[in-house]
């Protein structure tokens, strides 16, 4: 008998606005220490599974079906019974370990009260088990850690924290919901570790619920893929990258850029948004995205297919062995990209660029005693017509960057040649006319869009600004032409932001970016917020945009994947400094930074065979503080090469060790030649 | 993620503001309130309609002595008041003088306020700092006394007692103002209309006012509640409206007290009108509070 | 923390000597004659020019700031011009019944609508939350004095329950070490004259507690229920813990944070509603006589009697914030 | 600690458990002060009353002067020598003998206040009677009345300066009642103390020493005051052993307070609340009328400057109508500025009847229909001849409105804003005021009113004012009487104003005491009040 059992879950939610069922009929199993993986978009009912399994979900939440967990159904249950098991035998881990620690108690009453409430420790003993916890999941000084508030601990931290409540009492099933998509690539890799290790050593099984396929890769027994309510697929996890049999596997598959893939092979989208689906009743709920649906899909209570041994898959027309599609709307990049060697001139040069914010103020006068130095002597250029890539940690300060570069925030040194204008000391007034040539398309479409205006008002104002010539007329047919452009419906003009999905709004952002037909267009994070199968569609936008504009582009990224896919040259930031610049194949080829280095081999690669072969190089600790930078190279206190006393002293040049390969590492020579 | 909800909500909406009202229009207690403004607006519009009888007009005096005025009876509906005239003719204009007063103090305490506010928060700096050490100072003083030194500088009057509480408001605007002003400036729209190059005034005025008035209307609607109390209770403490005979339903109450023993509908009736008008503006306030806060959208 | 307290410390101070003189400005705006409401009906013009002597009326308004200021510096308010007495005097005489006024009324809101805010947010949109969120508009919209009558009506006349007004059964002949009646019968002893202060508080206590009350149900409703929606409630509960847990150390921790800064903000609500609730209970104490006061255009006490309030209404502010940096501690380092 | 709540039911057995148990009275507002010759207001008086007796008392339920710690008194005819015969064994509260040289010393200090003491709002009532002191520091007093105080055992003779017809009712004020020289002394009554002023000091918050049949216990200021019976009392100890005054501001609150049980009395009661109160089983005591409510005719208007206007005014009024519609039951329109006990009272005057006719042809004739006058009235307040300000003045307005004048009405807050703009500023056209009287003599009326040019009344009336001196200096009452009754005539002949009515005042007492006899003068002293059981 499995572990757990959930057959036919079904999940309600009274006050849900179309009344489909968020969870549509979901049947899993989960053997006794097995990893398994439910892998599926935002918003198809992943998290209701979850917390429907441990008796969370909120009161309007109409739950059906079993849940049959270590011999019994738990929706028989009471809230006082179940309560006895939560915590005990079933211990969650969820997403967002910021929001998920009461932040005004110390960590240590927050992992003492789990052991006080399910085991007969006594106080004292539950302390010093809670801080052999800490120490287990690796949590240095835990007897100090123990009286600390969740402020002052990083999201890595935080999450151990989780992870130590969640195995304080043994569970035998731990499920984690989404652990790591709020942390950085690096932690994310310490966490996913730590996870996985746990789980095998205490002997419990673990439901890992994720959107990124890429995670799961190297991590689970057997995956199940969710959309719309329902399980479409599952199998091992060796099975199902091998040979994704539905649709939706095949598309999810297809739309990531990852790392080891070849770089010039194009992202196929899948159409739509992941919102945009059927209910159950009527069929399969992808049709409405998939290219290959016909009537045949449209039938009601579509079963699950046994292709193989373990793997099961709910389609119509499964993909087989057939080759991924190709979308035609996307050409290869090798046209867009422009010749290997000539380096057009810079279209902006930056030069020893710092930007800082107030850290700590002074108690009376309120003057700023201390600062964040964000962006701290960055140097670089950005060639004309080219796509400049920008990765690195969150809080690296990138983005200061970025918006320092468009003067959007103060600048405290350096100099910034636009066309070689310096905009650095520019007055606002005198730089408002420069701003035509320079725009920004931003992480979050939803907060860069003025909520109270129409689309139409929003392209618009920018025409009006500048003073495009022509009349009403023409700036509207510019704004119909502009939506074209990015591909959105000319009824859109006349509706407001919150009407539009992730990604229509997203295409707006960009629309305000490229109507005033730009030079530069700078791109913060452009598609981290979106859902993986809608952020093929936003890249390959970007692509063409770009191409038919030829303009020269800075994207800011944390996304390798997406980087390597999208840019030319690349650059990799640590902690202010730029450490590492090349031409994207070269960097990703040969990292010469001990940093790029681990920052790749942190990325999961959705393959669980090259997962499994690769060599990863995990990075303890976590990023130091911005306001007090570690002394000599920024990265020596987390540097896996590091060497004698002079990283720790010395400050590391940027310095060209290999033709159009330049690094800011006293060691670059060495790594090289291991490499 | 808001995408979810985003997604449910139909095509084809007013903007934000529309969304807004639709939400309202969901909620039992804010229709409740609407209703009540509403017909009291319409008596208020409408009270020559409503009686034959002109306000104030203390015709029937003869029949009132210091003990005892006359119950309902035929041609006085609601009987007459301490004056002599009719209570329902007193009550119906009543409702154009507490509207009037509310609505005019609370607009001329959410015009300067917002001023102040707009000023502070728009260009930041010094203006700022000074504005709000001045907001802290009045803020520092209990309202009441506040309203009672302008009353008392402006005599007895209605224009006094609009701007004795909407100079009570003031900081309350002004600081509610900036602070959303301020929340709206680190936002990333903002800065999308810095990087297309909008010139602060109208980045000002085009883009963050209009995104941070929500909290000052839902505090306008509450104010318009505790402004027709607050009438009452300066008229308690012996300032306001003073001609008695204009129908003002504070003034209605507080004269009524005295004859609290003997005709206890005299205090009771002008005092429900007033409960039941803030009770209308507070349902309202308090629902678009909800509506507006991102967080109940949830 | 220590830094936090100083600098809020420091920020009264401008406040405080802005307050003064904007209220010296002020005061002297108002029209009337000071003199003349003191003499009253029979007052000659000699009698008043000899008054607005013997006060410094007659002199320079900058004279008159900086010697008020000279005396503030020496702790000395003057004396009011009504009664002659040190404003300093009759301040602490005054201002325990408004303390005991406040605490009771304030205490009566906080111990009352905390559990009654709660208990609605569980039961969102039942019966209870209806009726404690109704009542609590209730005390809202109808006028406080009107209120203090309805309660005295029902309470005292038609029930015989309460006494109607005052501190104390003036034939207790209780002693008052502090001034404040209830303290003073528990350190006496003198359970019977305690427990009468007690009843005499009840009334005023509702009358004024009645805003507060409305408040502070309704900010706790909100604030359990976006509580009960974080992430670390949802955390505790997938834990197992116990629901007394549950509430007490993941709900109302948290949810206290706004409810705490409600508190302070309504302090200086309280007095305006003190004005009001002292009048119509006879409890004269600093609000009474501060409205008496600008009846009387008494000068000194009204400036005297704003500023003490200033830095009371400072203090409960601090209080707050530093109670608040107690329950949250990501509020310490700010 | 006697224990004993205030509920209702356990008061009652505690009441009668001890016989003669408290009185507690409720007061409006706190006494100001509580040596007597400082004060005038009606709280103080009350309290004063209590403690304190005066050469002269007034007999109870009357005006009347009676004999008080004098038994008898004569006086030579030119008015200028007074001799009182003391009664005989009577001691103040600290032990110290009543006798003559006493009574001087009291005269002397009076006398020989100086500096701040001179100011208006200390001894008001001593510069109203004796008009100056020894030395004068304020230029506005003129030759002090009083001149000297001759002891002569059991005797006293006070010499006056000059005539003043009034000494023998001024002389039962509170404000001229007997003090112990020795407390005066020890607890230095005329010291202004810490406090910078004379009516807080030591003696007058803490130390009142006098005859009366209470004894001054403790004073918690803004709560309560206590006094205890004097067992000494020359008169024999009173039947209640302890009086409690409580301080309850809002009318309201002290009917509630009332009927609740909590206090036994309080004073002013609201007209609306006299059916009430009496239906319900409490005692509603009136007081004889004192007082007068008159509406002021302000002559610095042109148009009130013209005596047909006037006269048109008065004719419009129905003061019976006004009477009751807006005045307690009993009350009875005015015909003079005096009400009919007081010595000088005439016996006809000019009159003029509710007549609206005639007062439209006299507008007419004064070219005045359609005019408008101003008419000012003081809101917030309410005052024992003026219960209810604003309700009068909506009557009034009726009935000048129904001959044809418009009134432009011009509220405002008692004080100072009102008084001010009655008694300071010309810019006053009609307005509501009054006066009650202090002693039973038309000098606090007549004498107050119409003593001199005063912008309230905005006339110049040499003859008018002589007439007045004339009767005030007159040698002795009858005299004076006399005089008065001329000088009331001629008034309502100048029509300077419309005596509207006497308005009663009562007072409310809970049932269970007895023996409480009213007086017109609000001289009530409670040593024959009795609780029952
Ligand atoms: N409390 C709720 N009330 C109404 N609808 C809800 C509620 N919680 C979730 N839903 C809806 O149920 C569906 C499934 O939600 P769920 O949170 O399980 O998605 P998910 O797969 O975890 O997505 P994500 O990746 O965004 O976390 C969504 O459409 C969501 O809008
Ligand atoms: N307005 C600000 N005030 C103070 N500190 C700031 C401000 N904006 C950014 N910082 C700090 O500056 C540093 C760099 O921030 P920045 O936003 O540039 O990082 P980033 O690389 O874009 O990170 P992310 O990937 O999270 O967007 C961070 O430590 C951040 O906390
Ligand atoms: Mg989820
Ligand atoms: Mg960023």
């Amino acid at each position: 008998m499995s572990l757990l059992d959930v057959r036919n879950l079904r999940v309600r939610f009274a006050s849900a606005q179309p009344a489909i069922a968020a969870v549509d009929g979901v049947s899993l199993t989960v053997e006794a220490g097995e990893v398994v993986a439910l892998v599926g978009e935002s918003g198809c009912g992943k998290s209701a599974t979850a917390l429907a399994l441990l008796g969370l979900l909120p009161a309007s939440a109409r739950v059906e079906g079993e849940i049959v967990f270590d011999g019994e159904d738990l929706t028989t249950l009471n809230d006082r019974q179940l309560s006895a098991r939560r915590g005990r035998d079933l211990a969650m881990v969820f997403q967002d370990p910021m929001t998920s620690l009461n932040p005004v108690v110390p960590i240590g009453v927050q992992i003492t009260e789990v052991l006080l409430r399910h085991t007969d420790l006594s106080k004292a003993a539950a302390g010093a088990r809670a801080e052999e916890l800490l120490r287990e999941v690796g949590i240095p000084d835990p007897r100090r850690r123990m009286r600390q508030y969740p402020h002052q601990l990083s999201g890595g931290m935080r999450q151990r924290v989780m992870i130590a409540t969640a195995i304080a009492c043994g569970p035998k099933l731990l499920i984690a919901d989404e652990p790591t998509t709020a942390l950085d690539v690096t932690i994310q890799a310490q966490v996913l570790e730590l996870l996985a290790r746990l789980a095998r050593d205490h002997g419990a099984a673990l439901l890992m619920i994720t959107h990124d396929l890429g995670v799961v890769a190297g991590l689970a027994d057997r995956v199940s893929v969710m959309y719309g309510g329902r399980v479409v697929e599952t199998a091992s996890a060796e099975e199902l990258f091998r040979r994704p049999m539905h649709r939706y596997t095949r598309g999810l598959l297809a739309s990531i850029p990852a790392l080891d893939s070849p770089r010039d092979t194009p992202l196929t989208p899948i159409p739509g948004s992941p919102f945009d689906r059927l209910p159950w009743e009527s069929g399969c709920s992808f049709a409405s995205r998939c290219a290959v649906a016909d009537e045949a899909c449209m039938v009601p209570g579509l079963p699950m297919t046994e292709d193989s041994p373990g793997h099961r898959f709910r389609c119509v027309h499964p993909a087989g062995d057939a080759p991924v599609p190709v979308s035609a709307a996307v050409t290869a990049r090798e046209s867009a990209a422009p010749a290997e060697g000539e380096s057009p001139e810079p279209l902006v040069r930056i030069s020893d660029l710092r930007v800082r914010y107030p850290a700590r103020r002074a108690a009376v006068t309120n003057r700023p005693v201390e600062y964040v130095r964000a962006v701290d002597g960055v140097s670089l250029d950005l060639p004309k017509g080219r796509t400049y890539g920008l990765v690195g940690e969150s809080g690296c300060g990138k983005s200061s960057l970025g918006r320092a570069l468009l003067r959007l925030e103060p600048v405290a040194s350096g100099s910034v040649l636009f066309d070689g204008v310096d905009l650095a000391g520019m007055r606002e007034r005198a730089l408002r006319p420069m701003r035509r040539r320079m725009q920004m398309v931003f992480q979050d479409p939803m907060a860069s869009l003025n909520p109270r205006q129409s689309v139409g008002d929003i392209l618009e104002l920018s025409l009006r600004v500048h003073g495009v010539p022509g009349g009403r007329g023409e700036r509207r047919a510019k704004v119909l032409n502009t939506l074209d452009q990015v591909g959105l419906p000319r009824t859109a003009e006349h509706r407001y932001p919150h009407e539009f999905s992730g990604g229509q709004r997203q295409r707006v952002g960009i629309a305000r970016a490229i109507i005033l037909e730009p030079d530069l267009l700078i791109a913060d994070e452009p598609v981290s917020a979106l859902d993986v199968s809608v952020q093929a569609q936003i890249v390959n936008l970007l692509q063409e945009v770009k191409r038919t504009l030829s303009l020269t582009t800075l994207l800011i990224a944390h996304d390798l994947a997406v980087v390597r896919h999208m840019s030319d040259t690349v650059g990799v930031m640590y902690l202010g400094r730029l450490v590492e610049e090349a031409d994207s194949g070269e960097l990703f080829e040969r990292p010469l930074h001990p940093y790029t280095v681990s920052l790749m081999s942190a990325v999961p690669l959705p393959d669980p065979v090259a997962e499994a072969r690769r060599e990863r190089i995990i990075l303890s600790g976590d990023l130091p503080s911005p306001a007090a930078p570690p002394s000599g190279c920024p990265f020596h206190t987390r540097c896996p090469f590091r060497r004698q006393t002079r990283c720790a002293e010395e400050v590391p040049q940027v310095r060209e060790v290999v033709p159009g390969h330049r690094v800011a590492c006293h060691w670059a020579e060495d790594i090289a030649g291991l490499a | 993620m808001s995408a979810p909800t985003a997604a449910a909500v139909p095509a084809r909406a007013g903007g934000t503001w529309g969304v807004a009202l639709r939400r309202l229009l969901r909620r039992r207690s804010a229709v409740a309130g609407g209703v009540i403004v509403l017909l009291f607006t319409v008596i208020a519009l409408a009270a020559p309609l409503l009686t034959p009888y002109e306000p104030g007009s203390a015709e029937w005096a003869g029949r009132i002595t210091p003990s005892s005025v006359p119950g309902p009876g035929p041609g006085h509906l609601l009987g007459l008041d301490s004056f002599g005239s009719d209570l329902f003719t007193q009550l119906v204009y009543g409702a154009r003088q507490s509207l009037v007063i509310g609505v005019t103090a609370t607009g001329l305490g959410l015009l300067v306020g917002a001023l102040v506010g707009l000023l502070a928060g728009g260009l930041g700096g010094w203006v700022d700092t000074l504005a709000m050490r001045v907001t802290d100072v009045m803020l520092s003083i209990p309202a009441l006394l506040l309203a009672v030194s302008v009353a008392a500088v402006m005599g007895r009057s209605p224009v006094a007692v609009m701007i004795a509480i909407a100079a009570a408001q003031v900081p309350v605007f002004a600081r509610l103002l900036r602070g959303s002003m301020l929340a709206q400036r680190g936002l990333d729209y903002v800065v999308a209309a810095r990087s297309v190059g909008v010139p602060t005034s109208r980045i000002v005025f085009g883009q963050m006012l209009p995104n941070s008035v929500g909290p000052v209307i839902v505090q306008a609607t509450l104010v318009l509640a505790t402004a027709t109390i607050e009438v009452a209770a300066l008229s308690f403490l012996g300032l306001g409206q003073a001609d008695p005979t204009v129908a003002e339903w504070g003034r209605m109450l507080v004269k009524a007290q005295a004859r609290l023993e003997s005709a206890p509908h005299l205090a009771l009736l002008p005092g429900a009108c007033i409960a039941v008008t803030a009770l209308g503006f507070t349902l309202v306030g308090e629902a678009l509070r909800e509506v507006l806060d991102p967080k109940t959208t949830r | 923390m220590i830094a936090f307290v100083a600098r809020r410390l420091a920020l009264v101070v401008p406040v405080l000597l802005g307050l003064s003189l904007l209220l010296f400005v002020w005061l002297r705006l108002l029209p009337g004659d000071p003199a003349r409401a003191l003499l009253g009906e029979r007052a000659t013009q000699e009698g008043i020019d000899r008054v607005n002597h013997l006060y410094g009326f007659d002199r320079s308004l900058p004279e008159q700031f900086l010697l008020f200021l000279g005396r503030l510096a020496r702790g000395d308010l003057g004396s009011s011009i009504r009664t002659g007495q040190s404003v300093v005097d009759s301040f602490l005489e005054r201002f325990p019944a408004t303390v005991e006024l406040a605490v009771a009324g304030l205490g009566l809101a906080v111990v009352a609508g905390i559990p009654l805010g709660y208990l609605a947010a569980r039961r969102r949109g039942g019966p209870l939350d209806h009726l404690s969120v109704g009542a609590s508009l209730l005390g809202v919209v109808v006028p406080v004095f009107f209120l203090a009558y309805l309660l005295k009506y029902v309470f005292a006349i038609r029930l015989g329950w309460l006494p109607t007004a005052g501190r104390q059964d003036v034939r207790l002949d209780a002693t008052h070490p502090t001034g404040l009646y209830v303290l003073d019968g528990v350190l006496t002893g003198e359970w019977d004259a305690a427990w009468d202060a007690l009843r005499h508080l009840i009334l005023p206590a509702m009358a004024l507690g009645a805003i507060p009350l409305a408040i502070i149900v309704r900010i706790t409703r909100a604030s359990v229920l976006e509580v009960m929606n974080e992430d670390f409630v949802r955390t505790a509960r997938a834990k197992g813990l116990t629901r007394a847990v549950i509430r007490r150390r993941h709900v109302m921790r948290n949810a206290l944070l706004p409810v705490s800064t409600t508190i302070g903000l309504q302090a200086g609500a309280l007095l305006a509603g003190a004005v009001l609730t002292e009048t119509v209970f006879a409890l004269n104490g600093v609000g009474e006589f501060l409205f008496t006061a600008v009846n009387h255009l008494d000068y000194p006490v009204l400036q005297g009697f704003v500023l003490f309030i200033a830095v009371i209404y400072a203090i409960v502010n601090l209080l707050v914030d530093v109670s608040y940096a107690v329950i949250d501690p990501r509020a310490r380092q700010r | 600690i006697t224990s004993c709540s205030s509920e209702r039911g356990t008061q009652k057995t505690a009441a009668g458990g001890d016989k003669a148990g408290t009185f507690v009275f409720a007061a409006a507002s706190e006494p100001v002060a509580l040596d007597p010759a400082f004060v005038a207001d009606s709280e103080s008086t009350r309290v004063a009353n209590q403690i304190f007796e005066g050469l002269v008392s007034i007999k109870p339920g009357t005006a009347e002067p009676a004999p008080g710690l004098a038994t008898s008194w004569s006086q030579t005819d030119d008015g200028l020598n007074y001799t009182f015969q003391l009664r005989k064994g009577v001691k103040f509260s600290d032990g110290t003998p009543f006798d003559a040289e006493a009574v001087c010393f009291n005269f002397e200090r009076w006398y020989n206040w100086n500096g701040p003491l001179q100011a208006e709002n200390i001894s008001n009532l001593y510069q109203l009677v004796f008009a100056g002191f020894k030395t004068s520091d304020n230029p506005a007093l003129t030759k002090s009345i009083y001149k000297s105080c001759a002891a002569e055992g059991d005797a006293v003779t006070i010499t006056l300066t000059r005539p003043y017809g009034s000494l023998i009712p001024a002389l039962a004020i509170s404000s001229f009642a007997m003090q112990s020289p020795a407390a005066l002394k020890q607890y230095k009554a005329d010291d202004p103390g810490a406090s910078g002023d004379v009516r807080r000091n030591e003696y007058s918050s803490a130390h009142p020493t006098g005859t009366g049949p209470y004894l001054f216990e403790s004073w918690e200021k803004g709560q309560r005051l206590t006094l205890r019976a004097n067992p000494g009392y020359w008169g024999g100890k009173p039947k209640i052993d302890k009086i409690v005054v409580r301080i309850i501001p809002d009318g309201t609150a002290r009917l509630q307070a009332l009927q609740s049980g909590e206090i036994d009395g309080y004073d002013l009661v609201a007209p609306a609340d006299v059916q009430g109160l009496s239906g319900a089983g409490f005692q509603v005591l009136p007081r004889e009328p004192l007082n007068i409510l008159y509406l002021g005719m302000n002559q610095a208007d042109p148009l009130l400057a013209d005596i047909r206007v006037r006269k048109a005014i008065a004719h419009a009024l129905d003061k019976q109508a006004i009477v009751s519609q807006t005045l307690p039951a009993g009350t009875k329109p005015a015909e003079q500025f005096i009400p009919p006990p007081v010595n000088g009272y005439a016996d006809s005057v000019a009159t003029y009847d509710h007549d609206p006719a005639k007062a439209k042809k006299l507008l007419e004739e004064a070219g005045a229909v359609g005019k408008t006058v101003t008419f000012n009235y003081p809101t917030g307040t309410s005052r024992p001849y003026m219960p209810s300000p604003e309700d009068t003045f909506v009557a009034i307005r009726t009935q000048l409105e129904a001959v044809g004048l418009k009134v432009n009405a011009v509220p405002e807050k008692w004080s100072p804003e009102y008084l001010e703009r009655i008694k300071a500023k010309t810019d006053h056209g009609l307005y509501l005021l009054g006066g009650t009287g202090i002693m039973n003599s038309a000098d606090t009326f007549l004498g107050i009113f119409f003593g001199r040019k005063t912008v309230e009344w905005g006339f110049e009336d040499k003859k008018l004012f002589e007439s007045v001196a004339a009767a005030r200096s007159a040698r002795n009452l009858t005299e004076q009487g006399e005089k008065y009754a001329t000088v009331s005539k001629e008034l309502m002949d100048l029509l300077p104003g419309i005596p509207v009515a006497h308005p009663v005042p009562s007072l409310a007492l809970s049932p269970r005491i007895s023996g409480y006899v009213t007086s017109p003068l609000a001289a009530e002293v409670w040593n024959n009040l009795q609780i029952k059981g």
